[in-house]
């Protein structure tokens, strides 16, 4: 049976609980490593409520809330190494910090402004190919074959890439997730899989997407080793991330992560969660709360103290503050990079376009009409 | 009568059709406390209970599939679509078994369904939630595609979807759900597919559009009369396919020009048949270049989507184009 | 790990082993329902080797052969009530035999003539709605999803309907498996799942199809109990297809069946298997084939014997034998049903079109060009 | 030169390519011991192995997806959909991901992909072995669209296809995979994307067509030469996708008259946008109404295919509708 790593699929792996304390063994990872991660989670948090804000001033179109799943992100990424590729979701701030990612180039990207190297294509999608971190899909899902492709092609390369990739609950019910894990199984690609079980896939809950006892045990559809893990608890999940990446690197194939965390915040900006959950569950989950926690522990172990993180929040809050400054700064994109990048050169009728897009201006002016 | 926008008339033609017949169901992603992410299908659950309006996980695939199997068993299920951009999971059930399955069986079985989404921009969407997906649906022979333009229409284009015998794909401006108010009668009325109206009479000019794009195309017309007295005649297609040609030709017969807009990408568009059927009907009433605005060939922006878009400007030029020919 | 069904899942039952004897304790099921699952199996071979004689003569487009697959579909299908709904595969015959299709029905639709129920739509697909048996559609899987809708469908209004699926191994990797056996799951849908694992979707063989270790196993993803069993033991198929078909009637819910085949002959009659696996393989498997064994059981059990055997095969040569013959004789389709039933009502595209099409038979014949 | 059929050029260009470059993979369902069930992959696995000709799960949704992150990881895949009508599974990782991978990543990622299949009917093969499916690729931004319709052209075409730096949807007409036989020069040589032919001059009358469709219109030209003297210009397009449309608008400034033929549905179908740029841009130039003949508006049949395909009869009728005009 264990074989079929059962066991692990339907656990709650943890190393630090609720109160901080430590469950088990002491965590033998350097004090640096865990500062780390107690930073970029700060600086996700932070972020985080500032595009909230930026989006309620009608700065950014949408934002998707990432409070409470910082350790998640922050936990998994941590056990990439720069080469590796991250095929993100929309909920994974602090996996993009981790990736090296700048605020003010997550600020670019969100305010779509003129340095945006998405150039506008998108909203609530942020990557960079120098992070080999690839914007992702909004139909959910959709990245998870792509991870899965360029695991093999790593591989068939002869390259020792290894690359992970985030979604959430929901995401396990498409096809996209069947077919990724399912290649992944068979052909042992280099591939570590997150999931963000927060509970919810907007108003959908878990029992509504799903009667398997966990996320996790659907690895033994497809040969896939599955772990469930407290996915609010950064150096669980970051153990179990540095396993599996280390499995995908020495050639053992696949593993799907399940890291049970809650959504604390609405879906998006766009969302209005009374409607389908009660403020008593989001308070329940409160106190499961990942920086909270994980602050008490570093406290206690001596690793942080009232003063120092306070500077902390503060250094970050500064920093983060000055690139909204900078990124709110920046120009607009230019108008005509909406047909831009659909092929590698504009065919007859992109030109075509081009120039009916640029008579179009002419027009509004010539017509006295609002332009953007 | 009330007066409603989209969204009200819409829950209002999905309530009066789930109490009017049992077999209609719903089904979809947060179709139940959450009444759909626009609100369309609000309340139902309390009043149908969580049989008939059904949360689903998270799959098209599944929910289209499911709602076939439904549907042929005896259900009239309305399957909701998210945001449309996402129904290409599920392109494969429509495709090869939503439409394919009366001719497939020879008449046996038939998918009385109607999948329903928000469409189309001008939400500052971006490319995923922006999407007008109509051409697709049009080329796939067994289908009924239908866009309505306001409240009214909604209403009566949405109970004869539910009422028909085939599957209907009926989508919905998203930018005009709540901005369009409208009367709207609160008894029983339909508003047969496959028929268009006409939205603004004129004698120079045929404008072909649905959806959003009447409105923007009314103004167009407008501000075409005011400038030039161009007298611009809007038709609402309201049903893209099987569209109404009998309306488009007869139209020509008195403007003999033709514009066609919509907001879906140009080439291999919707609006390409609309000018091919005449290209080949009655061409013989043409006396200038049949022209299309359109979205462009790119996918659909978010930055600069009133660019991207059909709009005012666009739309005179292509006026300007078949009057001064 | 019970309540996942492990064991079930991973296990292999059988009641009648490939000798003909028994495995465990005597089935209790009575004679006649035996003699029948026998006669079934008999009339589904007479019929597939007729069907691939008249491929080899031209006369049907393409056949899948069913040859040793004929315990599963029997088994299973028997456990139906004549209420219930089956959505077949193309690899049934025996099932719609079981169902109550006759040779000649079967044989009118798969040489299209002119009472063909489905008017020359498709090859390879058969059923009727007098049968509540749905012609399944070509592409693999794709009526899975639909075997669970009906399955939801028939609970909502209140029927005791339950809706049979059989689908092949290959099957399994698409996304209408997945999606239907999630919904299943979490709907308790009273859905019965059949797969025809016959170990090769054409010439890609189950390993690499799935590194799951069987099948069956994979229902643990959907919250849905996966049974295994030896699809080539018609009594052991039957006994489980019952247990699942009660579960469903009762309202406990959907299982996963998986009958674990072998394909003896080519994937269709366009198939070149030497291409992709051994004769020895072949020969293996032969030494399992369902009809033998059976038959040995019930002669073994005096339910059988050499000359009743001779009289059951040539009766049912003879049946199919004289169903060819008329259903050869039959006409053609009028050319016109290619127009129909697209819609409800023929829309003005399709009145337009019919005027066209029978204007093109007028010009063939006047330019002298070749009519069908 | 050797003497090939389709099959045999395109398997040539496969192993050539792999031979050039080691990042082109190829990948689908039996493409390797089997060869494909056309076996167009045939021997490749024995030149290239395992790693490089890849034996899939059978799900055309995992294909794709899958050879997307392989191509933006930076190999060059084929993917194989063993008969096209299977592609719609793929059609989100397609449409959502293929198509639009390079615009939302402002550039930095593309998707040098090749999705190859056989495609349309004329063996006999019912409604899901037979479609001809390149509206909803054409319709699509991002995608290139290409259908040869013989050997030289399949050979040139694929390399061009596989060294594209966008993604090519490449449908091989399945009927003439094996009945024609051209000289295919043995040296590395490629047909550009996006060029036309002339296949037939003429001066009475310009035909579009692609694929199979260019065999049956050179019949149906010469018929209409013997019968009434009547010079047909035929175009193979061969892309579909950006066409080639100053050919189109060279050859009507001769000819004046316009027919399209294509196996796909008529609505909504591929020539409409031919159609409809022609009476967009060069309306002048037409004497008579542009006629398509195309596979009606249904499913793809089983019974009576020679009738439900565009057949010379029908070719007949609609040059006699644009000369008699
Ligand atoms: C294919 C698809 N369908 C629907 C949506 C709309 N949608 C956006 S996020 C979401 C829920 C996702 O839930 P989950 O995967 O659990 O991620 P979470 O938002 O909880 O992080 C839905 C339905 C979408 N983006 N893509
Ligand atoms: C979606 C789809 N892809 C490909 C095919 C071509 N095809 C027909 S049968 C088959 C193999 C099916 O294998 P399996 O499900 O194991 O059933 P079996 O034929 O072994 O009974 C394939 C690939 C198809 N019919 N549908
Ligand atoms: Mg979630
Ligand atoms: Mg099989």
């Amino acid at each position: 049976m264990s074989g079929l790593g059962i066991d692990r699929a339907l656990g709650f792996y943890r190393v630090i609980d609720e109160e901080g304390r430590v469950v088990g063994e002491e965590p033998d990872i350097p004090s640096a490593t865990l500062i780390d991660m107690y930073t970029y989670m700060v600086r996700a948090r932070i972020l985080d409520e500032w595009l909230l804000k930026l989006q309620r001033m009608g700065k950014v179109a949408i934002h998707a809330p990432n409070r409470g799943q910082e350790a998640a992100a922050v936990g998994a990424s941590m056990a990439l190494r720069r080469e590796d590729w991250l095929f993100p979701s929309y909920r994974e701030l602090g996996a993009l910090l981790v990736r090296g990612m700048s605020e003010e180039e997550i600020l670019d990207r969100a305010l779509y402004n003129a340095d945006d190297p998405l150039k506008g294509s998108d909203f609530a999608i942020y990557g960079h190919r120098k992070y080999n971190t690839i914007p992702a899909p909004v139909p959910v899902g959709n990245q998870i074959p792509h991870a899965v492709g360029a695991a093999m092609a790593a591989k068939i390369m002869g390259h020792d890439t290894v690359v992970m990739t985030f979604f959430g609950d929901g995401a396990t019910s498409r096809g996209d997730f069947h077919a990724g894990l399912n290649f992944a199984g068979v052909f042992k690609a280099p591939v570590v899989f997150v999931i963000q079980n927060n509970m919810w896939a907007i108003s959908v809950p878990l029992s509504r997407q799903t009667k398997a006892p966990t996320l996790a045990i659907k690895g033994v559809a497809y040969g896939v080793p599955g772990i469930r893990v407290d996915g609010n608890d950064v150096v669980a999940v970051y153990r179990v991330a540095v396993e599996a990446v280390n499995r995908a690197r020495s050639g053992e194939g696949p593993t799907l992560i399940e890291a049970r965390t809650y959504r604390l915040g609405p879906h998006t900006t766009a969302d209005d969660p009374s409607r389908y959950r009660s403020e008593e569950e989001v308070k329940k989950y409160e106190k499961y709360e990942p920086i909270r926690r994980f602050r008490r522990y570093l406290i206690d172990r001596g690793l942080l103290d009232e003063e120092k993180d306070k500077e902390l929040w503060e250094k970050w809050g500064e920093h983060t503050r000055k690139a909204i400054e900078r990124s709110l700064e920046k120009p607009p994109l230019p108008v005509e990079v909406i047909l831009e990048d659909v092929y590698s050169e504009p065919p007859w009728n992109l030109r075509e376009q081009l120039r009916e897009l640029r008579e179009s201006i002419r027009v509004m002016k010539e017509l006295g009409l609002e332009v953007e | 009568m009330l007066v409603m926008n989209m969204v009200q008339a819409l829950n209002t033609a999905l309530r009066e059709e789930m109490r009017r017949d049992p077999r209609v169901v719903v089904l979809g992603e947060d179709v139940g406390r959450r009444g759909g992410v626009f609100l369309v299908t609000e309340g139902l659950i309390d009043e149908f209970g969580e049989e008939r309006v059904i949360d689903t996980p998270l799959t098209e695939m599944g929910i289209v599939g499911v709602a076939i199997g439904m549907a042929m068993y005896g259900l009239r299920p309305v399957a909701e679509i998210q945001f449309i951009d996402f129904v290409y999971e599920a392109f494969d059930q429509i495709v090869s078994n939503a439409a394919k399955i009366r001719y497939r069986t020879g008449g046996m079985y038939s998918v009385p369904l109607v999948i329903r989404g928000p469409c189309c921009g001008g939400v500052k969407g971006g490319m995923h939630h922006s999407q007008s997906p109509e051409a697709y649906f049009g080329h796939t022979a067994g289908l009924i595609t239908v866009m309505p333009s306001g409240p009214y229409d909604a209403k009566g284009l949405l109970k004869s979807a539910i009422r028909a015998e085939d599957p209907v794909i009926f989508l919905e401006p998203k930018s005009i759900y709540r901005i369009i108010r409208e009367e709207v009668p609160e008894d029983d009325y339909t508003v047969p597919l496959g028929e268009g109206k006409i939205v603004r009479e004129g004698s120079d000019v045929t404008l072909v559009t649905w959806g959003a794009m009447v409105h923007l195309s009314l103004e167009a017309a407008k501000l075409a009369a005011e400038k030039h007295g161009w007298s611009v005649e809007v038709i609402d297609l309201r049903t893209i396919f099987p569209f109404d040609k009998d309306l488009v030709i007869e139209s020509l017969e008195k403007t003999e020009r033709l514009v066609i807009v919509h907001e879906a990408p140009k080439s291999f568009g919707p609006g390409a048949e609309i000018s091919a059927y005449i290209a080949e009907n009655a061409i013989e009433l043409l006396r200038s270049p049949i022209a299309r605005v359109t979205g462009f060939d790119t996918p659909f922006p978010l930055a600069h989507e009133k660019y991207y878009m059909p709009n005012i400007a666009r739309i005179y030029m292509a006026l300007r184009k078949v009057m001064e020919y």
